[in-house]
Parts: C-alpha cells; structure tokens; sequence
C-alpha cells in the first residue's frame, strides 16, 4: 500500500505516513543487510491497530466525508451489482422532464421483478452537471412516483437507495413545487401495498431523502449519514457560520450508529475498514444481504400488513413530555 | 376558546408583533403600548382600531403577522383546546450557541406558549372542524416532536370524529434542535394525513406568513384545498440559500402568495378578512356533498 | 333595432338592409303625413320571415362563425350567473402553472356544491393572451384532472364548459406532454364515480375538447360545433388549401344537429334567434335548464351505474361494415 | 403467421418503402427491386440483406419504416389475427378532393389491407399476448371507427383472457374523413384501457415513425410503459402547425424518439433490433410479478 488508493483525508494521514515509515526501513534493511524484520513485524503491528482505532473511532465529521467520497458505490453501480442481467431503466416524468437526479427501473432480485429507485450522484464534473450533485428538481420526485405507482400496480417490491445533499434549492424548483412534490411522494409512499426497503448509500439529506424514504425498513451503510439538514447548513444557521460543521455534525447526532439507538432504522450494513470506497464490490455484496433479508420476510406480509406497519415504523418517533391531567 | 387563553392572546399580542410592529425610533412607551406603525405604508394607528380590522392596516391593506391564539379568536366561535400539555424533551442533549433545553424554557417564558402549535377543536357557528394553528413566535414556528404529534393527534380525531380539518402553518421548517426527530414528524404527519384522505375527509392547508422547508414539503401543501394568506411568503428552501447557490438575484415577488398562485401552487390567495367566512363555506359545501353523496368507499378509483 | 347591436355577420347584411329601408320609410311616412303603415307592416312581416329564414337555414359556416363570435357567453360568464352567490374558483396544476386557458371550481346548483371546469377564452387582445385563445396547455389539462379528481372525491357532480380551438400547438405543449395530458384525462375521466355533464357552448375542437369532454350527457348549444379537426386545419390538409373551409365545414358534419343525428349527445340547447351572442342570459338560462333536468337525473345513479353508462356511451360509436364469417 | 400473411407482407414491403428507400434517379428496375439505398446515409445494398437486418440499415443504422405484417413478423414467433373482416364504412358520406369511398378502395387495392390496423394475438416462445400494429402505408396510418373498434375489441380480449398489451402505433392521427365518428374513437379506446389499467394488467406502448395526433393523445402515450423505437418522430401537433403558430423555427431534433426522452415522454427508445426480446423480458417479468402479488384489488390505492 504504497500509494495510497485515494487522496486520504487528513485524519487518514497519519495512517500512510506510519506505512511509509515502515517500508523506509524495509527498504534501508534490503540495502544494508541488517535485519529489522522484529522490529519491522511489531511497528506493523502496531499501524495496523493504530488503523483499526482511527476507523473505528471516526468523528461524525470524519463519516462526513467519507459520506461524501467520491468514489463510494453510487445507485447505478448497487443496480448494475444486485443485477447483473435485468435492468429495465425508466425515465421521465412523463410531464416535460426526465430528472437525472433520480434513478430508477426494473431489476430482477430475490428471483422476481424489483423496482428499484434511487438519487445518483455523478464522479467528476461532467457527470456531476447530468445528475446535479445528486440533487432532485421537482421532476425528480414525480418520477420516482411514476416508477412507485408502476410498482404498486404490478406488485413489485420497491427499493430505495438514497445518497442526496438535499432536495435542489433553485428558481425552477419553487416554481414546480418542490415542497409539494416531496409532501406527495411521502403522503402516496405511505399508502403503497408493496413492500418498500430504503437504503442509505452516503448522505441521506433532509426533505430530500424522505421524498423517496418512506420505507417499511430503513438500512444504513457503516459510514452513512442521515439528518435533518446538513452540517454546514445548520451551522450557518445556529453558529452562524459554516465553520463550525464539525460540532454540528456532532450535535445533530447523524450517524448510522445514532441512528439505529434511536430505533429509526432497522440496521447497519458493514463497510469495508476505511469506508466502502475502499471496496465498493464487498460495500454492494454487503447490501444485497441486507436486502435479501429484508425483502424475504417484508414479502410475507399482506399488503394490509405492510402499510399498517409502515405506518407505526413512522408514528412511534417522537420525543416529548406529556402530564397526565390534561386529555 | 377559555378566557384563560383569551388573556393569553392578549398578553401575546406585544410580542407577536415584533419586530415589524414596532417603531424602533420611538422611545416613548405610551405611544408603543397605545399606537402601531405599519411596517408597510408607515401609516400609525390607535392599536385597538388595528386589532380590531384582524390586524390588518386600514390604509394599506398590510397583514401583521398575529400570534395562534389571536388567530383562533379570529376563525372560531368557540375552540376547545386539545393535547395542550404536550411539551418538548431535548432528545439529542443539543448544544448550539445554548443549550436547546434552556431555549425551551425562554421562549415558553416569552411566549406564554408550551409548543410552536395548538391544535383543538373549533367551531364556526354549528359547524365542529379539527383545527391546528402554528405559533411563529415559537422559535421560528419550527416541526420538531410535539408539532408532529400534536398534528398527528389531530388528524387522529379528525378521523375518529369524522371532522374537516385545518390547519394554518407557520414555520421556518424543521427544528433543527431534535435532529432526524423532527425529520421523521414531516413522515408521521403525512402518512397520518394519508388515511384522512382515503377516509375521503376535508383537509383544507393555509400557508401564513411565513411557511417554508419542512412544514412546506409535507403536512402544508397536502390540502385538499390550499390557501395562502395574501402577503405571505411560502417555499421550501429560503431565499438565501437559494441566491447562494444559483448565484443570480431573485425576483422580488418571489415566494410571495401571489407568486404561488401565479405558478400554480395554491388554489387561491385569500384576505384575512375574508378567511373565516371562506373557511366556513367550504367546509360547509364539503360537508354537504359528502352527506349527499354516499360512502367514499363507492368512489374509490 | 337601428344600429346592430354587433358588427353584422355577411350573411346578416341584408337583413339590417331591409330593416333600414322600413325605417326610412317610417321616417318618410312621418315627414310627409302620408300613411304607409299597412305597406310597413306586410315589409316588416316579411322582412321578419326573410331574417327568420335565413337564422333558421344557417351553413355550418355560417354556424361557425356564430360559434366564434367574441360576444358569445363564455366558461366564465355561465359559471356566474349559473351560480351567482357560490364561485371558489381553485388555481393551479400544483406543478408549476396555473394555465387561464382552463377555468374550474366549486358552485352550487341543484341546492348541492357542483365543480365546474371550462375552457375560456378571452374578448379582446388582453384577455385573449391571458386564457391563450382558449387553447389549453398540458397543465391545463392537469389542473382539470386535478379539479375532476377533487370532485370524485368528495361526489360532486361534475360540469365541463367546451369552447376550444383545440390544445395548444406550441414547442413547450409538445415539450411537456401535451398528447400525454389529454390521453391521461379521457382514461381518468372515465374511471370518475360522479355524473359528468359537458356542455359545447361554442367550438368543441378536437382532443383538446376531449380532454375535458368524457362525460355521461352532452349537450350542444344550437349553433355551437363538435369537430375532430378546425374546417380550416381540415382545409388546408385535404384540400391543399384553408380557402375551402366552407366545404370541410360541410363536409365534416360538426353542427349540434349532425352530432345529436349521430346519437353523440344528448340534447341540443336553442338559443335566441341569431345565436347566442344576441342574448347571452337568455342563453344560459337554457344551459341551466338543460343542466337542471340531466343532472337531476344523473345524480340518481350509481357510481357504477354512472361509469357504466359513460361507457357504453363512447363504446358504441363508430361506423364500419364487418363480414359475419371471420370470428 | 398465417402464410398467407406473410406472404402478404412481402408484397408489401416495396410499398411501405415507398418513398425513403427508393432512389428517385434511378430507372432500372432491376436495381429497384433488388437493392435499396439509405435514406439517410445513401450507402446501397442488396434488399435481402437489409430485410435480413430487421430493414435497418447496417452502415448508418437508420430505421426504414416497415408495414404492418412485416413487424409482427419480426416481433413474433406466431400470431393469429382478430377480427379482420372489419372494414371502414363512410358514415358522413364524405368528400373532398376525392370521395372516401372511392379511397378506401384504391386504399385496399394498393395495400392489400382492410384498415390501417392489424390486432390478434401474438406469441413469443410460449408467452401470448394481445397485439395491435399499425401501418402508415393505409391512409397514413389514420384513426377511424375500424381502427377504435378493433383495438378496442383487442384490450376487451385481453381482459377477458388475462393477457398482456401491446401497440404498435404510427399514425397521422384522427381520420379526417369519419369527423367526429374518428374523434370519439379516442375515447372509447381511452375508456377501454382505463377498465384494463383497474384489471392491472400490463400494457406497453410502442410508438414507431410517425405518431402524431389522436393516436399521441390517446392509447399511444396510455402505456404502463411507453417504448419509443429508435429514430421515431412523435407528437400531437405536427411540425408545420407549430410553426405556423409560433412563428419560430423549431430545432432540428424536435419530436424525435430521444428528444421525447430527454422530456420525460418515453420509458425507453429502443432499436429494432431489440424490440423482440426487450417486449419479450417485460411482458415476462411483470407477468411473474403478477402472479406472485396477488389480486390486484388488494394493491389498489
Ligand atoms: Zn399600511
Ligand atoms: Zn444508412
């Protein structure tokens, strides 16, 4: 591992540079003849668990960016994994637009039809500018409902893979109803009677991620995020200013891990150590066990099943006081 | 509406009517407590005549933004409260600037409010309606547990009762300060408000100044009927953030009421004055073609 | 009856002709004392048979040009005196437009709330950009379904008012689904649970009608017309040339007494002697009666009778000639 | 394929190549009845080769525009026709340059068709279906009341015996000649795939060169999913309307298969050459789905 796969992340740093270290003496060791194989063997010993605590250990503003890698395994690449043969994507919305922000079609899991619907993000500029960043217009929303209603009809099992910033803060999405357009999409996902399973990829972001998140079971990679707003944002608005994303990722209490100890996802899918950027292959086979479990026993229940324990899934979160005198 | 509240509504009035009420230049108090300047027009009236017209300037036809229990009184005939011992928890022990839990307690102090909500029953002459009135000046009007329950409850009684339901929003969004709780309230809400509508019951939303994010893309905008009221801003993300990451300025109607009805959003922008005799009327011819026209079962499509 | 209430049509002419003649017989008579008043009153009668004739024996081009006329009463006009306490009108697809082109909302009649939908035009350069003429974009189909939807929901009968030149051909129409908008509404319309009545109170042109067209009853009012394609589109497509817009005007039998001969409506609502225009409130008084009498009856069926019967309805029409040997 | 048939649609092909394939300056029979030019990128080749190619030509890939029996010959593996003796009658008594009548029978006589329609039932491997194609080369492909009735009948036999849906459309829209008999064709085809959709039984739409106008605005954009083929041009409006109205040009790729998918119109635009087996995988996997879902009424929302 002499170079490193990625750029590292300045909390990995120390990481490459203890290697480095390591193989320098290796290397003086080969040009001197001088043996340092037990010293070697014991520093290494020792990187590896010094490793093993940094990613253990990772600051909810650390998991932020590995959230955000560019190279960790987006909708498309979980989709053309979990099924190699069968893809039938849909497009469009069928009322002017075809949002690139939003993924979606026919896979075939579990041996049977699957629509799967997603926000991709892009890798690099180009393709960043096709899907913006990941960010759903109006459109987006209505044609993941389009594919859910699609679903619905024929009795396909959804499964939603949610990696967004948020839902597209812009002139044209105001005017089409963005608000809306997620207000409806939870509303409708609510009533489907098929069995729905999100899983969130990297970040699941506010308004945004819900407009394709009303599941029966939520799953989170290792390393995902899910919150009501983004570090920076909230920040700008409680610090009043962006520079203290940190403490508010801290704060907003985001991760998967806070998450499942508040019981309002069913689980949390491994990634490889470092984060599934390291092996997207591993981080996607990962996800297909998750899934497998989860659609294998959410096809058992009725459709009456489905929606009532959807409904409870969503009606039991809250934290408030009540006394008891009052109604 | 319990004379208790009644007072409260008045005691409130002051405070909701900051900061735009008030004419900072003026230092004499006599005229703050007796006298209101339009944030509009300038113009200065006696505050009774103001609160008399619903809070609306006489001369130019500006809305001020008022307070829950003002706006009760303003739509009811009577209003029996409901759920109004719920209070928020600090679910994620949340410490910005201050600590959220000492937040609460300020602004519970200042407002005289346990929540950004009161939700209850109301009345308009002999027609009963669900009803839930967002309070802005709790902390910004923001969905965190107790909005989303207390809605929920609502939407629950509605169902259970077979009541039309409203609900005015006000609201900054999701309170930042309960995390992924106050997301999920935005799903709670919704999926509540999916069962009122396969129970075929009236949902009417009306979007008061000012309503955006979370409220916005979920309980807001899934009325049957929406109404904004005239003068109110209503989106989803606010303007800043949007100018930040488009780059460009906005046009100045932007977000406004008529700017949704113009894009299609809102079936109508209604005058305060003329809300309560609307409110009425449309439950009303609802109510009557419900009765007339059998079960809602028999027209599911 | 001097001065013509409107810029006489050509065919008109000549009855202001003969009309101006008596009167200035009249005036002779008075100047000079002389008494004409048993020739005045055989011209007058005959001149009242002539007019009579010739309203009584309009072309269909003729017809059309009174389906046209500005002074026609529109959508908007019938909706208020039909309902003149009770309009809320409702706005808006909830996806970006509120197209002017479609007007709809709640009134009441038959002592129940009634929603109302109809294509408007406009009198006068200003008000024609505001409701395009008439011709509705996709959204304004959408917005009509949206209405349609509401009314089912809560069983109110429903009233369309056709007058169209047909859906919009602009490159944002066809952008945004234009064929797709008016398809969706004819299969929707057709699944709605509560009476439908349409009335053509002018041009009823094309799928453009249809999009709000797919009801139990229609009614036509008597000069007004029902056409697959505008007599000048038809012209121009068949004849290589709009100048035979005359002959297509014959040609495709669009006149309310064709499509009631075809049994496509209901019933015919006359209008004053000249067409609608000469008496725009006598006019609608006929409108509500006509509606008095077919939703009276309608509302007494079933959500399955009303479907049902809205089936049979367009399922029965057509012309063709079928050998009994094959199938 | 009845041999008949398909002898038939041998016939036909030149006629359906008409006037794409044929090179206007050339005057040697032999070479017209043997070879064919590309429309698009003029490279020649023998006719058997490009029928062998699905009559897509293998240089440039351009689609040439096929009739009726020739696509079901290439999207079958047998297929028995439906009601085939229905034939256009002349409820108007129409005429303009010429009289309808005497159309249809020049029509019949070119062609060798009763209408612009050919419905039955389909088979790929062991999978039926129900299936309508179109051809142009009838009267442009025009919607009249033989057109609505066979392919309403068809989706009546495909609620009666369970099956999958599928349409070929290419079309110029209503047929001028029936008036207002053509037009309400729209509905009566619309209300039949509305009873279809309730069944929850799949229908895909494919819409080939050219569909434009009643056919766009009816059961060709009803589809469960909407495939475009490679190369299509599909609208409501022609092209010469728009722009007349607009006064504007209008860009090169208006209207074609990729520009309707770039705005969101279509599911898929699909080569010829994949047609079969991409018809083939959905009809299976949503028939699958199906029968593993159970009835459709307890999916109904
Ligand atoms: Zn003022
Ligand atoms: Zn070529």
């Amino acid at each position: 591992m002499t170079q490193p796969l990625f750029e590292p992340f300045d909390f990995e740093k120390p990481i490459y540079t203890i290697q480095e270290k390591i193989e320098e003496l290796m290397r003086i060791s080969e040009e001197t003849g001088v043996d340092f194989q037990s010293e070697i063997d014991k520093l290494s010993a020792r990187a590896e668990a010094f490793r093993m605590n940094v990613y253990k250990n990772l600051q909810p503003k650390e998991k932020v960016q590995i959230a955000r890698h560019p190279q960790r395994p987006s909708a498309i690449e979980v989709i053309r994994q979990l099924s190699p043969q069968t893809w039938f994507e849909l497009h469009g919305d069928r009322a002017g637009q075809d949002d690139q922000a939003v993924v979606g079609g026919i896979i075939e899991f579990l041996d049977r039809p699957v629509m799967v619907v997603g926000t991709q993000k892009g890798r690099g500029m180009k393709e960043n500018l096709v899907h913006n960043f990941g960010m759903p217009n109006p459109e987006g929303y209505r044609k993941a409902m389009r594919l859910f209603s699609h679903a619905n009809k024929f009795g396909m099992p959804i499964v939603t893979l949610i990696d967004t910033p948020g839902a597209y803060p812009g002139i044209a999405a105001e005017q089409h109803g963005i608000g809306i357009a997620i207000a409806h999409n939870i509303r409708e996902m609510a009533r489907l009677r098929v069995p729905i399973v999100s899983i969130v990829l990297g970040e699941g972001c506010s308004g945004g991620a819900l407009g394709i998140g009303v599941a029966n079971e939520i799953y989170m990679l290792e390393h995902a995020l899910y919150t009501v707003i983004s570090p920076e944002g909230c920040a700008s608005i409680l610090w009043r200013s962006p520079e203290y994303a940190a403490q508010a990722a801290e704060s907003l209490k985001i991760t998967a891990q806070d998450l499942f100890a508040f019981e309002m996802i069913e689980g949390i899918i491994p990634e490889p150590l470092g984060g599934a950027h390291y092996d997207p292959q591993m981080t996607i086979e990962s996800v297909r066990s998750s899934l497998l479990s989860s659609l294998t026993t959410l096809t058992q229940l009725s459709p009456e099943e489905l929606v009532e324990q959807r409904y409870q899934k969503f009606r039991k979160i809250g934290a408030f006081e009540e006394s008891v005198l009052t109604r | 509406m319990p004379l208790g509240h009644w007072f409260a509504s008045k005691r409130n009035n002051k405070a909701s009517l900051n900061p735009e009420s008030v004419n900072q230049k003026l230092t004499d108090g006599d005229f703050e407590r007796l006298w209101i300047q339009c944030y509009n027009c300038s113009e200065r009236f006696p505050k009774k005549d103001i609160q008399e017209n619903r809070m609306v300037c006489s001369a130019c036809g500006y809305h001020f933004r008022i307070n829950s229990w003002e706006r009760i009184h303003q739509i009811t005939d009577s209003f029996e409260e409901l759920n109004a011992s719920l209070r928020p928890k600090d679910p994620l022990n949340f410490t910005d600037t201050a600590p959220y839990a000492e937040r609460i307690e300020k602004t519970e102090a200042k407002t005289n409010l346990k929540e950004a909500v009161i939700t209850g029953i109301g009345k308009i002459s002999d027609t009963k309606f669900a009803l839930a009135v967002m309070d802005f000046s709790y902390m910004g009007g923001s969905m965190g547990s107790v909005v989303g329950e207390k809605i929920t409850r609502l939407i629950e009684t509605a169902l259970e009762e077979n009541l039309s339901l409203i609900i005015f929003s006000s609201s900054g969004g999701a309170r930042m300060q309960e995390g992924t709780y106050s997301l999920m309230q935005m799903v709670k809400t919704g999926a509540a408000l999916a069962k009122l509508h396969e129970a075929g019951l009236l949902y009417i939303s009306v979007l008061t100044e000012p309503t955006f994010g979370g409220v916005t893309a979920s309980y807001g905008t899934l009325g049957d009927i929406i109404i904004a009221e005239e003068g109110a801003r209503i989106g989803f993300a606010g303007r800043r953030v949007i100018e930040q990451t488009i780059r460009q300025k906005l046009p100045a109607d932007f977000q406004t009421a008529n700017y949704l009805l113009k894009y299609g959003q809102v079936d109508m922008v209604v005058q305060r004055q003329q809300l309560k005799e609307s409110l009425y009327r449309l439950i009303q011819l609802h109510q009557k073609s419900l009765t007339l026209a059998g079960p809602v079962s028999s027209r599911q499509l």
